[in-house]
């Protein structure tokens, strides 16, 4: 009759654990299902075009998930990283630095981007949507303009394209792109959970008001935080580029709600104050596999959004319903 | 349970013995031209008994979105591919990699900049964005002010028909001035684009839409001026839209491409591939021009969809 | 030599509103100052002024006789000035120990943090101050009272030489309430002092050295607290003498229960606890923080899952799955945790006032009669006293007891036959206790069925008519007034175990 | 010293409307400039011509202020837009129906989509931004289903095209859609401010936890909510149908947040509890004269978003240092 208490830290931290693999539940049901709609779906070559798919937008989200964690929002992040690429192709192509810098100060473009937009929200005080809104807008047109309205190709640097498309298991054909994707998962998951700017996000968008009373410098903090998602879309932009082996002014515009709705599948609050990256990782796979197995099952294409919609509704119905339950 | 499903991974000849598998990936799939293209691939396919898919990226332009496609399709291992490449040089690495894999593909629409495809059946837009040109000349006499509404401003169907037209204006028409170049091919955004152009041009004569979303666009802006017959508009594609302004006089004319004629010849091509038969370099589908005068041309109704 | 913090001539004005006119303080070493006055008096916004969150129009700060001008909180605490504000200020999101250590977490070297250490750093500190929290728990899980706690240990955790204390005792229980005095007494020494805000008179008795008293945001005077009595305190703070009875006025007993609850349980606490109101009877419900007091309110009104029981209204039984459906069957609950449950922050107090009675101002095409509607509400603010510049104003810019009475009179307007109010006078004023009190009275008067929860057993003996004891999630005894005491309350608050539940 | 009292609730008023005249004051100087930028701008023709590219996402905003007011947000706005579109074809084209029954029947389609996201947000419990996102999917993928992709035009309805068209000012050419945008402005502002739909969305936007604990029955009135906001989105796929004189099936993406962007704009809070139609409706017409005056002035394309991106920013910056100071 009695519940089971949970002051033993194991015990909570198992439960913790298995809140979080129940959300790889719909993950694996939707897989299960496409293996046996399929026969070309769960094999090796198909399993990691998914995850190169899923890098770009995973990639983004994973940046995007500091930013709504910490009760912001970003529109940027889609445009952004076309402008980032674009960068690349005037760094490497335009002004021909060698690849390494050129690569290292698209990134850091990215950063800068996010910097103003955390200026923007902190120091102005514009409600994300707006300033983001805003620099969305900006990064599309700038994108166009920098570029010319043209594809720039990477011509001096014809290894360029290896970034993301190397090999780093000779014969199995995975990409390096999807190893960067994996280890800045890793870096996003320790950032967040393990050092002070994650814990500053959460707090932030726990009780902003709180936390400024506390005597954390929440300006500062959150320029970082936005920043720090700058700097993902900038690394998303350069291997968007080397994908492609060029840098493509348009695109971009829609990415950043299926960054934002990965994050969000992936159990993060909008609101703030919660959230995890592994539920952004799942969140993202969950898009690429429902996307990628709904072409490789020949679904007509006009019916896919149909299903990826519901989908995505009964997933995080689902995945809801469960943390009730536990 | 997964197991199952891996234990037959996608081994080689795809499609297995029976149909051939031809997979088209084009630049699009909402717009009534692909769904043309489209038409006419699986007629061709029927006729030639292989199964034919055809995706296109949701937004036409999306260079990442159709190179995802194309990837999918390649792990599926048809027998052969049909694409139409938003950018060739960006799908490079994936016709490389069409080629280790021994998927022999065809190129169509606006051409692949690279040696895979053993063929290419396209229309030349350069070409038939000039005839547009010189139609829309002799329409205004030679001389005035005319506008551009392009459909896109960085892919290549949407650089080739600006440039072309442009270019031709330059080389044959010094008394026609080109004021203002704008883009869109959202029928609706493209009315009200149109509508400030002739705000801010009272003297204009003539606007250019590059295709159906834009062209339509042009007509319902001029109509919403209330300035029917006092300008001229040249399009590009068909619609019932823009063949019923036509009809009317509310449009001078528009080129039109062949597109079931493209997706026909693609598959047939493609065929020919897998049957280890040689086919051309080049297959032109051809394009034309349709006005008032031979729109109900049984030649060009055949091109023409609704 | 020097106070340890002297105030002088402070002054501050929002828009309509002159809240604090050249204030005078001065709090020496080793003491414990009371700061007293009526809701809106002035004493919150003159402690956000001393740590730094608003800046004074006029006026200065002298800490241990040098300049003091606070730039931000953060500056205030590095100069030793530590304050528990009137609202809470916390991370629902974030653990207690993440709470406590916000902006001091310990660090693995550089960026890195600490959570072991973390951890154990907050239960070193709970244990040393004799608080019963967990450091992993969730603060958003955590009732109001156990919040407190959390603020609590987190402004103690600073070694502070002036510790303010705005209301602390407000949701607190008895016993915690001494948990908390024993605190303070271990705090103070000849470096140190504490400012100390309550509405409850007998507390300062037990624990201030000397009362400074605020009126409509001036200063009236300063007692010591050993040669002064309570009505003296009361009759500087409103002006006038009050005397309150202390008993209520004889009991309905008869009549017709309108409110019966049978077996009701949860999940979580709540055990088989049944009881009845009739109408023109005020139940009282006593017990220690965690009792269980605020649950049964929740589930019996479908705020809560409930995992059992049967509510009957006037004898017919009721199926309630949500606030409204117990609205609709004439119950209405006053939540005790204002800021979340109860008011809308950022609407006016007139949106406030009839958030629960719309419909009555609603004509047929749902067209709201704006004018009935000031009508009313100025009615009420009126009545309750609600000190605010129109009806009109942000509910958020309102003082905290006139806060709480704001939401008292949504309640009232509301017009229900079974009210629960939880902790009604949760930050309320002793003048307008009394008010409150009267209108309880009142209300019972015309026959309705009033529960009332409270931490005050003062407050319980004074108002209630019956007064249910719970412990642990059970009913332990339901006491006639006239054989209530506070110790025997207390004994049943305390029978833990299973032994000793009631079923009326 | 002391401030003055504003007891007086008729200053109260005066500065309430002076601040609302505020926000205006963006949208005027926006005016002034490109009056003086180009001699075409500033004409009756083309004022109507903003007027009118105004209209459709104008109505979508108002609908969807009700949304964010109550804390929520609508993604599916533009592509259910789209649909409500094809299904007026499908009325009147496929079905046959008279016009009157077929855009009734469409509009009550739009109430349709808006209730049933509130039922997936109030009933489900779904997050607004997850529910609404699925919606956008289906209903994009829907109006290419039910129309086969192709546009479909209102043959046996030559008049259809009035609706949105004919010129309620005779010489003017003043289109009755716009008429009809300003009707539903007014229609919307009444609703919010008068009626207890709006109440209630106030006090749900503002503490939905609290308003739930008044006894309001919080699920149905947001369901009411969405379900207005859908019947907005019904108005403009028929006015936008209408325009074209065909249902036009792709499109819509994007403009949700375009409507969002006129909410926000025009003082709106996306926390909810906050906002007013006018102040829509000034957001609006300040995206519309926007741009409308960079296409009359011949501003390249590419450097249109980037300017619209950045007046964004300081209109909604300028418009928040005044409340500051008001
Ligand atoms: N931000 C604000 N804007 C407008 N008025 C305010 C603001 N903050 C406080 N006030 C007003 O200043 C006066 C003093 O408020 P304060 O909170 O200091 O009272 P208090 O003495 O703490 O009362 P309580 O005992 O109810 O907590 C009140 O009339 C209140 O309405
Ligand atoms: N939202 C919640 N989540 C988890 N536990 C809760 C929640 N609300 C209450 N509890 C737990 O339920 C128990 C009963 O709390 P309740 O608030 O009913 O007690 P109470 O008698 O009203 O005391 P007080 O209000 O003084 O804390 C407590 O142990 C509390 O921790
Ligand atoms: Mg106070
Ligand atoms: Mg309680």
């Amino acid at each position: 009759m009695t519940s089971i208490p949970v002051n033993n830290p194991i015990v909570a931290r198992i439960r913790g654990s298995v809140q979080q693999l129940l959300a790889l539940v719909s993950l694996i049901a939707i897989l299960v299902f496409f293996s046996f709609a399929s026969p070309y779906f769960f094999t090796t070559s198909n399993l990691i075009g998914i995850l190169v798919a899923a890098t770009v937008t995973g990639i983004l989200a994973l940046g995007t998930t500091f930013v709504i964690v910490a009760g912001g929002i970003d529109l940027s992040i889609g445009t952004g990283m076309i402008l980032c690429g674009v960068m690349t192709g005037v760094f490497l192509t335009y002004w021909g630095w060698p690849v390494w810098l050129g690569v290292t100060a698209a990134i850091l473009f990215g950063g800068l981007i996010g910097f103003v937009n955390g200026l923007n929200v902190s120091v102005l005080g514009l409600p994300p949507f707006i300033a983001t809104l805003g620099m969305m807008l900006v990064t599309a047109g700038l994108a166009l303009v920098i570029s010319g309205t043209k594809p720039i190709y990477f011509k001096e640097h014809p290894d360029f394209q290896l970034l993301m498309n190397y090999s780093v298991i000779p014969g199995a054909r995975f990409p390096l792109g999807v190893a960067i994707f994996l280890v800045l998962t890793v870096v996003a998951a320790a950032v967040l959970g393990k050092t002070i700017v994650g814990r500053y996000a959460f707090s932030i968008g726990s009780n902003e008001a709180a936390t400024a009373l506390s005597g954390v410098n929440v300006a500062r903090w959150k320029i970082t935080i936005y920043t720090l998602s700058g700097l993902f879309v900038g690394v998303a932009g350069v291997l968007a580029a080397s994908r492609l082996s060029s840098a493509q002014p348009v695109g971009g515009q829609g990415l950043e709600l299926e960054a934002i709705a990965a994050v969000v599948i992936g159990g993060t609050s909008l609101q703030g104050g919660r959230g995890s990256i592994a539920g952004t990782v799942v969140g993202s796979l969950i898009v690429a596999v429902l996307t990628n197995g709904l072409r490789v099952t020949a679904v007509p294409q006009e019916w896919q959004s149909v299903v990826v919609g519901c989908v995505i509704i009964v997933a995080v119905y689902v995945d809801m319903l469960r943390r009730k339950r536990a | 349970a997964c197991s199952d499903a891996a234990d037959k991974p996608g081994s080689g000849g795809g499609g297995g013995d029976k149909q051939p598998y031809v997979a088209l990936i084009s630049k699009g799939f909402q717009h009534q031209f692909w769904q043309a293209v489209k038409a006419g691939a699986e007629q061709a396919g029927k006729e030639f008994n292989v199964k034919v898919t055809f995706e296109g990226a949701k937004e036409e332009g999306n260079v990442e979105q159709q190179i995802q496609l194309l990837q999918t399709v390649i792990d599926k291992h048809p027998d052969a591919i049909g694409f139409a490449a938003i950018d060739s040089q960006a799908a490079a690495p994936l016709m490389t990699l069409a080629k280790n894999e021994k998927i022999p593909v065809v190129a169509f629409d606006s051409g692949v900049d690279s040696d895979v495809p053993v063929t290419t059946a396209s229309t030349d837009n350069l070409a038939a964005a000039a005839e547009a040109a010189k139609h829309m000349a002799e329409a205004i006499g030679h001389e005035g002010k005319i506008a551009l509404v392009i459909h896109d401003q960085t892919s290549v169907t949407g650089v080739q028909r600006r440039d072309g037209f442009v270019n031709y204006i330059k080389k044959n028409e010094p008394k026609i001035q080109i004021v203002d170049t704008q883009y869109s091919g959202d029928p609706l955004k493209a009315t009200d684009l149109a509508k400030a152009i002739i705000t801010a041009n009272p003297d204009l004569k003539g606007i250019y839409g590059s295709n159906e979303g834009a062209a339509i666009g042009v007509v319902h802006a001029v109509q919403e001026k209330g300035m029917n017959g006092k300008l001229t508009i040249v399009g590009f594609d068909s619609g019932k839209d823009q063949i019923d302004a036509i009809k009317s006089g509310a449009m001078a004319g528009a080129i039109t491409q062949n597109p079931v004629g493209i997706g026909y010849e693609t598959v047939k091509a493609a065929v020919a591939v897998i049957k280890g038969q040689k086919v051309e370099k080049t297959i032109d589908t051809g394009f034309y021009w349709y006005d008032k005068s031979n729109v109900d041309d049984p030649k060009i109704t055949a091109v023409l969809y609704q | 030599m020097a106070a340890l913090l002297q105030v002088s001539g402070a002054s501050k004005s929002f828009p309509g509103v002159q809240a604090l006119d050249g204030v005078d303080l001065e709090l020496r070493h080793g003491e414990v100052l009371a700061l007293v006055g009526e809701n809106g008096a002035g004493k919150s916004t003159l402690m956000k002024l001393l740590s730094g969150i608003d800046k004074p129009d006029a006026g200065e700060f002298y800490l241990d006789g040098q300049q003091y001008t606070p730039r931000n909180p953060h500056h205030a605490h590095q100069l030793g000035i530590s304050v528990i504000h009137q609202e809470l200020n916390l991370m629902p999101d974030l653990t207690v120990a993440q709470n406590i250590y916000i902006g001091r977490e310990p660090r693995a070297g550089g960026f890195l943090l600490s959570e072991r250490a973390l951890n154990r750093r907050t239960r070193e500190l709970l244990a040393r101050l004799g608080l019963p929290l967990e450091p992993t728990d969730l603060v958003g899980d955590l009732t109001v009272a156990r919040q407190q706690m959390v603020e609590i240990a987190k402004a103690l955790s600073f070694n502070a030489r002036v510790l303010v204390m705005d209301e602390p005792t407000a949701a607190l229980n008895e016993v915690e309430v001494d948990t908390l005095f024993g605190l303070i007494r271990r705090f103070v020494t000849p470096q140190t002092g504490v400012i100390y805000i309550s509405h409850r008179m007998h507390e300062l008795g037990q624990i201030t050295d000397r009362i400074t008293v605020l009126r409509d945001g001036r200063y009236v005077d300063t007692l010591d607290t050993a040669t002064t009595s309570i009505p003296q305190v009361i009759s500087l703070m409103v002006g006038r003498t009050i005397t309150g009875e202390q008993r209520p006025r004889g009991a309905v007993r008869d009549g017709e229960p309108v409110l019966t609850v049978r077996g009701l349980r949860t999940k979580a606490l709540l055990r088989d606890v049944s009881f009845e109101v009739r109408g023109g009877e005020i139940l009282g419900f006593a017990g220690l923080m965690g009792a269980g007091r605020t649950e049964v309110a929740r589930a019996l009104v479908g705020a809560d899952r409930r995992d059992g029981g049967t509510v009957v209204v006037h004898g017919r039984e009721v199926a309630i799955a949500s606030p409204a459906d117990a609205a609709k069957a004439g119950i209405g609950y006053l939540s005790e945790d204002r800021k979340r449950y109860g008011v809308l922050l950022g609407r006016s107090v007139r949106d406030n006032v009839v958030l629960a009675s719309m419909f009555r101002f609603a004509g047929p095409a749902g067209v709201v009669a704006d004018r009935l509607i000031g009508r009313t509400a100025a009615e009420y603010v009126t009545k309750l006293r609600i000190r605010t510049p129109s009806t009109g104003q942000l509910v958020q810019n309102l003082s905290g007891g006139n806060q709480q009475k704001t939401v008292v009179a949504k309640w009232l307007v509301r017009d229900c036959d079974v009210l629960i109010f939880d902790e009604p006078t949760r930050g309320i004023d002793v003048g307008a206790k009394d008010e409150i009190y009267a209108l309880l009275d009142e209300l019972a008067a015309e026959g309705k069925a009033i529960i009332m929860i409270s931490s005050e057993l003062p407050e319980v003996l004074r108002m209630s008519h019956r007064i249910a004891v719970m412990c642990q999630g059970r009913i332990t005894a339901v006491l006639d007034n006239a054989e209530a005491t506070q110790e025997n309350i207390m004994d049943f608050a305390t029978r833990f175990g299973a032994e000793g539940a009631v079923t009326p």
